[in-house]
């Protein structure tokens, strides 16, 4: 499977694993809270929670 | 004498039920649609109930001189086209939540920049129910959000017998149909996600608090779920009186507030398959119904209301409004009956 | 000029379906509507659409004297009450199977002993696209079967312009809705078995082939199949016409015998999300759909049709026959539109 | 080792769950199932997805000897019958009320007189998460209702976390699938009737109260809407805690709670369509799934919580608890994932 | 031994039932999801049953060494990827039409032009009912289009017995649910159009006829409907042997070619709820329900079938094959147990 | 499990199982077609297919 690295989820503060092939401005999800996390650095990766965008979701 | 009207956005879910509307008015001529992405096209091309009806969409470019227009546009359009649209047409009826609130401020607490802020205090809020004797005359109309009507509507008797006075705590639990979504739809509007959902769709912060607020003066906690059906809106408000009330307090308070309105029913208790508001009953129609419970052990009430919201929900509000404002018996066009049985309407 | 009208079995489905006709209709008065089970309930405690009608449930028993008498209870029950029924009323309109066929043996052929078998010459085929010119007057009408209708309908003009000639195999696969069942209902229709289905309730053998044979002259392999709606049938016709047939001698064909029908619609592709008949365009209104299709590699034409069960299909039927029989303007309570958007109607 | 199993009310809904869970566990044989009215009928003749499964419904009365009796029969029977049950097997799993609530005063509150009051001190509540430590070697396990195993579970870290302490009031708007009334049915379980609704059947006074007072030690404001869904219970609790609340507590309380419960997730937010708990997301698993939202404007906290009527909310949970009284592994046979995508489930 | 799987268009609907198999498969470990679009997000966020799952969507540009590599993606992708797929993987089983047909002739009558035709040849076709004994070792497999794995199964007991001998007109109508079309979904596909539809989608000229002409040798009469439910593919096969037929015969020529099937049952008549086959029995799992109906009156023999288009008709099917192209146990990963209750599955 | 004798299935000829107290008149279903059986006599157990109730089942 694909290389993975650490990093902290800014929700819970648990250590993650995401993809060691993150950039910046990418969006992902937790793997704890599922929550949209934005790539805010890469080395390390820090996250940032995502602004949810509404709009899309439905209704 | 016979008026003549236009309904911008009428390739859309509500566009098309006013189109409906509208065609079976006795005192509308219907001379416009618009649609971009169906410019040219028949009016039975998007809404296949409507195959008879001899119109093509136009593009809403090229307005036409009208008596009232009908706004079924997407939030922002009709602030940006006010000007427009009030050179085309007398009456201007928007369907969006462009003028429904009152001020500026109150604007921009819940959503994001208003282009023509002056013209909030000018636009009259449609719900008859609530606002009857400002609509004759009115020029710019703003008809009710869909779920703030149906939480309006059911809370209304309650607040003006001061049974709620605004301090108490009134969680409106709400259930809504895809047809609130309109006629784009996205993933998860897709027919196999959207299907048997409950899905709390705006668990918090649903916009529509700013109207009930404004309008019934009352701080609600407010949670919208998509569930499987297609029209309707059903809202639960769930309350605590400060003061002891009884069921028949509460038969008195809504017998009372809606005794003469025409398009309102209770429905509380009794016997039989439907027993409290429920969408179904309400299907095709412009009727709300209302009702309640009492819950002694918490001293709870239990408001509930039901409505089609492509009706009471914003077509026919906005016709049963514009009724009014050119002096039309209130009822005219909308006495529509629902249907039984009727599946996920 | 006004006439009354009762509606025995009015708390089923197609007797709440007349009733709502009836209540909406210029020129009729419901002065009954009947319910062994809830004698003296309201309509609205049956039907929940029509809470405002002010109308209780009398006894069948107890029949007032009425210009027309509307019949909609199970199969059986108007041949054994007829004298009753004719008794009460100059012109009665069965919607039961029991005066649909023309004679004894061919009803003997299909079901299960008539109790007056010399009525069946007497009474007349509602089906006005069918059989208008021996409606006028008539004092016994029998509406057909849903989905009898639907299939003579979409097969009427193919069997007239000789397309069809009698001697081809015909498939009819029909899909229904859950109302066709009545108001009744065991364990097959309850929600959690019957929701979902795509169920093959009758494979072989459904007595509408019996109108089908006797109204168009054809033997039809017929398989009826429950499907996830309410209200609703539609007919798909595989049929392999001894001579080659191109798309316009179809379209000739349609628009040739329908095009002066009031309810009559011919939809056979086209653009949009509508290109054939639905159940969904034509729910909550009296319109049937037609359309077809053409499979050049196998020389198959698929006839299409769709029909409100409740409307064309049993309730709308009835009501536009007697029109024409009282000698009213045809489509007289009867310019419904239908919904758009509308789910599993 | 193998263990012997029947089940009491084998042709209804929990009792097929049953069958299916069983008959798929490796540590279970199924040696009855029964039924009065399908005695000597295969079971597939009940559940049609159970066509394989080589048994034959036999009479209640004639119970094989076995090491667990799992009864899925109405209120009141297994009360009757609980000395033959256990008779009959070392272990009973019971899954109506008769056994849930803890004292013969509690139950008289909520029910209608208890034949065995003695023996609700002995039984013990199934809910694993609640209650594993007590159920190891129970041999009276009563499963938790439906409703208030998902308001339990939804609810539960919020109480033992405090942020909840029993002042404040909290309701709960419960939304439910049609399987919940059995396979007995109604009128108002007919496909007809019951299809598209959002009905409020329980406005208040629902007995799944009484559980969560119990367990909980929480007074709730309980209302329950049938919605057009087949399996599915979702609870949705509001709630405002006296301190202040945030979301980091909010994921706090829940995932400590939780993190170590192989059937509980959490699901508060994030992208996609699933973004809260949804009853279609958990549909043929025995997975719950909870989440949260917060409503900083008035200090309301949005609990949600999700599950399979049929499986956590009782056949499940019965094999869980089943699992844990017999020593075994807790998920032996309930490994099963739920379905994407999947429609009115 | 565990044989490593990847997944291309894991995203996707029938991408991931593949994930929900794989996973569940005591022989299989999966190695990677693609998506172009959630590169890098859970699997859990497109597939919400799928949460426990430990594993990240990655690009379908960077293959991972495999055993096998399923191919879930649209109509054309694989044959593009073939070279790299089959240079990341040993075996490579292609859910699309891409290598189902057997020459580029047949190819270019249904489709518009194959790029790597010379595979064609080389493809097996998955269905094991027909193609056991071609599958073992076999390296490129191409799983059966739904609508024709309905129809084939529903009809194959005929052809082997000559009961239809390939100049007889068949007709067979389809209905399925709305995963068919996969989890993009536009207009048509929207949870308010799509609705409560019986819709003539493919009316004629649908490609799954391809398969079934080169599979059964029969040139069929083929039209599909959308109906409302999600998964689910149902064929009633109308057909008029040549001979006449017996309802004896029928079972022998059923139960002699699929008594040692393991996904295959018969239901044909009976009493319950369930008599003939029907999608609602068999969602969720790999069975094939095939059934039938002798009319006398016309020479008419209906067969039914039933299947999860998500399983049997795509993924199930799929790793079927591969199970024994591996020449593993059949069954293994597939024995799941489908619903009852179930709504529209 | 409770006792079993055979019988013949009337519609393929197969032998299958039915418990042994079944009695005369009872419907059972047969486990090979599932179509409702009739049972005739009861020493030795004859069936026969039992007459459709169509009116049961739905619309
Ligand atoms: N659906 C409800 O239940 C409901 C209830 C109450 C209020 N409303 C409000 O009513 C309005 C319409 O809702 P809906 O559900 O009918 O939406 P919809 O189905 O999406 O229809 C929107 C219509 O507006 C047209 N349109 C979009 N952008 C436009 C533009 N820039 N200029 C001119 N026309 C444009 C669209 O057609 P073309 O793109 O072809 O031009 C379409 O006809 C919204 O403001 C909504 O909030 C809806
Ligand atoms: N449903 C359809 O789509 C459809 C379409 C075409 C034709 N039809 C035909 O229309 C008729 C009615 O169908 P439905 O679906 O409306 O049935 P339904 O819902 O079951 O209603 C039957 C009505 O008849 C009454 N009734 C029953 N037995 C009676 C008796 N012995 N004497 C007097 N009244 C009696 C019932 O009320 P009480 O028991 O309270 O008296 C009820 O009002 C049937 O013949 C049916 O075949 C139905
Ligand atoms: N449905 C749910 O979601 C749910 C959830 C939690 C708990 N429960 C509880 O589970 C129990 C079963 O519910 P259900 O939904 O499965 O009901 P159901 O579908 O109505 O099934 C009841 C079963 O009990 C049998 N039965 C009825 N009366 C009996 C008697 N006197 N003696 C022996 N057997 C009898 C019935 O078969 P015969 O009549 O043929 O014998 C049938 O097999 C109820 O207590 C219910 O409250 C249900
Ligand atoms: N649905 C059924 O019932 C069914 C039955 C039998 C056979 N099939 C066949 O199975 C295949 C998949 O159907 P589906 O219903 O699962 O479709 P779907 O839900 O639309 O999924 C398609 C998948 O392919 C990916 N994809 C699209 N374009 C791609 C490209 N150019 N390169 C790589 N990946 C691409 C998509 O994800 P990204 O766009 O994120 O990459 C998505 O994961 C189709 O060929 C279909 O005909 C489907
Ligand atoms: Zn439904
Ligand atoms: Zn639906």
């Amino acid at each position: 499977m694909a290389d993975t690295v650490t990093a902290e989820d800014p929700i819970t503060g648990e250590e993650i694993e995401v993809p060691a092939d993150v950039e910046v401005g990418e969006i992902i999800d937790s793997p704890v809270t599922g929550a949209e996390l934005e790539v805010i650095s890469v080395d390390p990766v820090e996250l940032e929670e995502a602004p949810e965008l509404e709009e899309d979701w439905g209704e | 004498m016979t008026y003549t009207a236009s309904v911008v956005g009428g390739s859309g879910f509500t566009g098309g039920e006013l189109l409906r509307l509208l065609a079976g008015h006795p005192e509308f001529e219907v001379v416009q649609a618009t649609s971009r992405s169906k410019t040219n096209k028949t009016v039975g091309h998007a809404h296949p109930n409507l195959r008879n009806l001899d119109l093509r969409f136009s593009s809403p470019e090229e307005l036409e001189s009208v008596d009232v227009l009908f706004a079924a546009t997407p939030h922002g359009i009709s602030m940006e086209s006010i000007d427009r649209f009030r050179d085309a047409a007398d009456t201007v009826v928007d369907l969006s939540a462009d003028f429904r609130l009152s001020s500026e401020s109150r604007y921009d607490e819940w959503y994001d920049g208003h282009e023509r802020p002056e013209l909030l205090a000018e636009s009259v809020y449609a719900l008859p129910e609530l606002n009857r004797e400002q609509l004759p005359g009115a020029d710019l109309i703003a008809a009710g959000g869909c779920n703030a009507t149906a939480t309006i509507v059911g809370l209304l008797p309650l607040v003006e017998e001061e049974i709620l006075t605004g301090d108490e705590q009134v969680v409106v639990d709400v259930k809504v149909g895809s047809s609130e979504g309109g006629a784009g739809g996205g993933e998860a509007s897709s027919h196999p996600e959207r299907s048997g959902v409950v899905r709390p769709y705006a668990p918090t912060g649903h916009r529509h608090e700013a109207e009930i607020e404004e309008f019934l003066g009352l701080d609600v906690s407010f949670t919208v779920h998509a569930v499987d059906m297609i029209r309707g809106a059903s809202a639960t408000c769930h309350l605590f009186p400060g003061e002891p009330v009884s069921k028949s307090d509460l038969w008195q308070a809504y017998r009372g507030r809606y005794a003469d309105e025409p398009f309102v029913d209770i429905v509380a208790g009794g016997g039989g398959v439907y027993r409290y508001p429920e969408p179904k009953s309400v299907a095709g129609s412009n009727r709300a119904e209302v009702g309640f419970e009492l819950d002694a052990s918490n001293k709870r009430v239990v408001a509930f209301s039901a409505i089609d919201n492509m009706m009471k929900g914003s077509a026919g509000q906005a016709v049963h409004a514009a009724n009014i404002a050119l002096g039309l018996e209130e009822t005219k066009g909308l006495e529509l009956t629902g249907f039984h049985p009727v599946g996920a309407p």
